[in-house]
């Protein structure tokens, strides 16, 4: 599956989105459709190898949710990626397609309050549970007093 | 059948009620001095003292149990991070502490001595606490490494304590970030120093200028 | 928020002993740093495990936010501080993908170098702590320990006159690297190198032949095909399952394609072959070492101007995601740069993360001392994990 | 005699040892430092559960063979003064605990299921 027909294949299934060209293929979809686009570079591209799962604060453009699953064999790593929308924070979960994605979604939730439908138990991996904020949104401050640890 | 396991309750971290710093500052100042004997104990060795000439008995023995304290202080083995790898660098053969006396042991129960190698985290401190506690008297805490004295690079993170010192009373301080087993050394001789000053009474030497 | 009365506690669906759940918590002589594994226990046989982890989470993302590219490197050798070299690797490579910031052919060289030695010093470590917590089954337990710290030490102090630091350096920085070899540290390396060379086959001679390293080793924690891919680990792991994924073929940086080394492949997954993986990789990283020491070009060490201000280098707006093969699999810089002198958001993707979320599929239905065999040949570190 | 005198030697080692112990050590108790230490975390559930009865029979069989050793050291120090007549009797104690050994073996004890 070289980049060239992963291209192509995407393009024709995903109308909507906007595909890069280049080695990482970026593709960004709207939040709706992202674990279909999850299953498909799974089956359709082969991409079988989860890289990782992670999120960037836009500050007002809202949250991003980035992804990347690589096939091993062809070379082919798919950077997915969908815009959440100012002030949402919900997005599908992954977990179904892959099972990596379990703890890096629970990172996720911890650390921007993202939360997953479908996710089986989503709880704080990094932070304790009685933890109030989510640290890496660009509005927390670095050194938040934590008393009396402060 | 996939069993599913228990929701681990992880423990709030214990806080002792503070109004503000300044107040959890002072409780590490003041050494602990309720850790008093039997009184029939503190009655006749204080007659002895006391006794013309009898000092020589309570110091001959102070001496001597001090040097047996000094002698074999056991570390945990308490690795968190960095630190923990240099730890175990000095464990081993090239930068012995066994010459030292010291047996590296992993249960809390058996040792005297707890060297706090790496950052110190606001989830990690209550289970530091509990086995800084669960170590029988007389007991000693060694911080070793720059994120242990004071939060070293991470001071500034959200989720680190800035210095073990804020949850239990620190004997030495090791700079360094990792302290170069050497320095580490260097720390855990100051700490037999300090041990000679041990009173009989296992109150902690109080600070004089010649070690601290 | 999920309200804890309404998960049900470990069913009891049949009348054989009970469970009892036991800690492996942070405090642990195997546990190789803070990591908590909530084990529940049918007898001697796991039934769950459930890992807590995050007890060395020290803010790294949001500090690299309020540090420059100047002066995160030294903060980035802390997430893997058993293979600092590789951790800050990753973040300089993303900076300079964003930036196109081409690197002097010496400094790539020297790098390599490094990145190797490095490998080979954690390597050492991990058999050593491996071997020490299957405990007496290999005589006394802290025989191979003390041997591979022995053997470390003296790369330690290839890189303490190299870099000046014994574990965690600033070497690396955007554009170069910062100090350059002094005379007759090749001459040191190559004697080293050979040193080394002879005990790999002193401690297989050791373990291969011992019946309790074999029984304690072989078809314990196999981790399947497909489930090794799904879960994403990487590095010795996966190429014990059988899967030929390494970044440094895959992915040719920091000219790796110059260097010709094979890589190790098995196909059973367990335990034994993680271990067969790597002590392959010992030799394959001696022969890179030697074929960069051979063909080490002339030149400078760095692209930048020399550092007068901390804010000097600005990357220009972009993303990237570099990827470094670590000794523990493949260490990622996910950096989004919005040119200013801070990046404005930087994820590692830590191999030992995605390594360990692969523990509790594989745990249950082993023994309790199995549990400390498949820590052990799994190698997290756990700045990597928590970040 | 001398078993007197050795009887007083090993009650007054353990008391001398443990009195020394708790007049010069400094007391401070503390209501976690008796908490059952379980790497630094709070144990989860109880201990109480009804185990495997595997764990039980190792320890019997252990108890078997610790007695025969309990047995043996003694009868090595007289051996030479009792003559062939004491090797007999051993041997025929051996036998009847070899065939505990070999029942426990061919029933797979030790093998954990």
């Amino acid at each position: 599956m070289q980049p060239a027909d992963a291209h192509s294949s995407l393009a024709a299934r995903f109308s909507g989105a906007e595909i890069g060209t280049g080695t990482p293929l970026v593709v960004s979809v709207s939040p709706d459709r992202w674990v279909e686009l999850a299953q498909c570079a799974k089956d359709t591209l082969g991409c079988r190898f989860f890289s990782f799962l992670t999120a960037v604060d836009w500050k007002e453009q809202g949250l991003e949710v980035v992804a990347r699953v690589d096939n091993l064999d062809d070379g082919l790593g798919v950077m997915m990626k969908t815009r959440l929308g100012p002030g949402v924070s919900a997005c599908g979960s992954l977990t179904a397609v892959y099972r990596g994605a379990n703890w890096m979604e629970r990172e996720c939730w911890d650390m921007f309050g993202i939360r997953f439908e479908g996710h089986p138990d989503l709880r704080r991996i990094l932070l304790d549970d009685s933890w109030e904020g989510f640290p890496l949104l660009k509005s927390y401050a670095v050194d938040t007093a934590y008393p009396p640890y402060r | 059948m996939a069993v599913k396991g228990p929701i681990p309750e992880i423990p709030a971290p214990i806080w002792r009620n503070f109004k503000d710093l300044q107040e959890w500052e002072q409780l590490h100042k003041t050494r602990p001095v309720d850790d008093k004997h039997s009184a029939a104990f503190e009655a006749v060795t204080e007659g002895v003292h006391r006794f013309p000439g009898g000092f020589v008995v309570t110091t001959a023995a102070d001496a001597f149990l001090n040097w047996a304290r000094k002698s074999s202080v056991w570390p945990v083995t308490f690795g968190l991070a960095c630190c923990a790898i240099e730890m175990m660098a000095t464990f081993c053969s090239r930068f012995d502490v066994e010459r030292l006396g010291m047996v590296p042991w992993a249960s809390p129960r058996h040792s005297d001595l707890m060297i706090v190698s790496g950052t110190v985290t606001i989830k990690m401190a209550p289970m530091l606490l509990r086995i800084y506690d669960q170590m029988p008297d007389p007991k000693w805490a060694v911080s070793m490494g720059s994120c242990a004295n004071s939060g070293g690079p991470f001071r500034h993170g959200y989720h680190v304590v800035k210095g073990v010192d804020r949850v239990i009373p620190v004997d030495v301080y090791v700079p360094g970030c990792p302290p170069p087993p050497e320095s580490l050394l260097n720390g855990l001789l100051l700490l037999q120093e300090q041990i000679k000053h041990f009173k009989r009474t296992g109150q902690r030497a109080v600070p004089n200028d010649k070690v601290d | 928020m999920l309200d804890r009365s309404s998960v049900a506690r470990v069913e009891l669906d049949w009348a054989g002993p009970e469970r009892l759940t036991m800690n492996m918590g942070p405090q642990h002589p195997s546990a190789h740093g803070v990591f908590r594994a909530i084990v529940t226990l049918e007898g001697e046989t796991v039934v769950a495990v459930d890992a807590v982890i995050g007890y060395l989470h020290r803010c790294h993302e949001k500090l690299a936010e309020t540090l420059t590219y100047a002066q995160y490197p030294s903060i980035a050798s802390k997430t893997d501080y058993v293979a600092a070299m590789t951790s800050e690797f990753a973040y300089v490579l993303a900076a300079e993908e964003i930036g196109k910031i081409d690197v002097p052919k010496r400094a790539q060289y020297l790098r390599v170098i490094c990145a190797e030695l490095q490998r080979i010093a954690s390597h050492l470590l991990w058999l050593g702590t491996w071997c020490m917590d299957m405990g007496g089954a290999l005589g006394g337990g802290a025989t191979i320990f003390l041997y591979c710290i022995r053997e470390r030490e003296t790369i330690l102090d290839l890189f303490e006159s190299l870099v000046g630091a014994r574990l965690l350096y600033g070497f690396y920085q955007v554009g170069g690297v910062r100090y350059d070899i002094p005379s007759g540290w090749t001459q040191a390396c190559r004697s080293t190198l050979e040193l080394i060379e002879q005990r790999v086959v002193e401690y297989e001679r050791m373990l291969e032949n011992n019946p309790f390293f074999l029984a304690r080793a072989k078809g314990v924690g196999v981790i399947s095909r497909d489930l090794a891919q799904d879960i994403g680990i990487a590095g010795p792991l996966l190429r014990g399952s059988g899967i030929s994924y390494d970044v440094r073929r895959a992915a040719p940086y920091s000219s790796y394609g110059d260097f010709d080394f094979s890589i190790p492949i098995e196909t059973d997954g367990d335990c034994f072959a993680r271990y067969r993986v790597r002590m392959v990789e010992f030799r394959q990283a001696i022969t890179i070492i030697r074929q960069a020491l051979d063909r080490l070009p002339e030149g400078p060490i760095s692209s930048r101007p020399a550092l007068k201000s901390v804010a000097q280098t600005r990357i220009p707006k972009g993303e990237a995601y570099a990827r470094v093969e670590g000794p523990r699999g493949e260490v990622g810089n996910y950096m989004v740069a919005d040119g200013s002198a801070k990046p404005y958001r930087m994820k590692w993707r830590g191999a030992s993360f995605s390594n360990l979320s692969v523990l509790p599929h594989i745990i249950p239905g082993h023994k309790v001392a199995d549990v400390v065999a498949i820590m052990g040949s799994v190698d997290p570190v756990f700045g990597e994990v928590d970040r | 005699m001398s078993v007197v005198v050795y009887l007083g030697f090993i009650i007054a080692f353990a008391v001398v040892s443990l009195a020394a112990a708790w007049l010069l050590s400094p007391h401070r108790p503390l209501a976690t430092k008796t908490a059952t230490y379980e790497c630094g975390a709070e144990p989860i559930g109880q201990a109480w559960v009804q185990f495997p009865v595997g764990f039980y029979l190792v320890a019997l069989v252990f108890i078997v063979f610790d007695a025969l050793a309990v047995f043996l050291f003694p009868w090595v120090l007289v051996l030479r003064s009792l003559g062939f007549h004491a090797i007999l009797t051993m041997s025929l104690f051996l036998a009847i605990l070899g065939l505990g050994w070999v029942y426990a073996y061919r029933e797979g004890i030790l093998e954990w299921q």
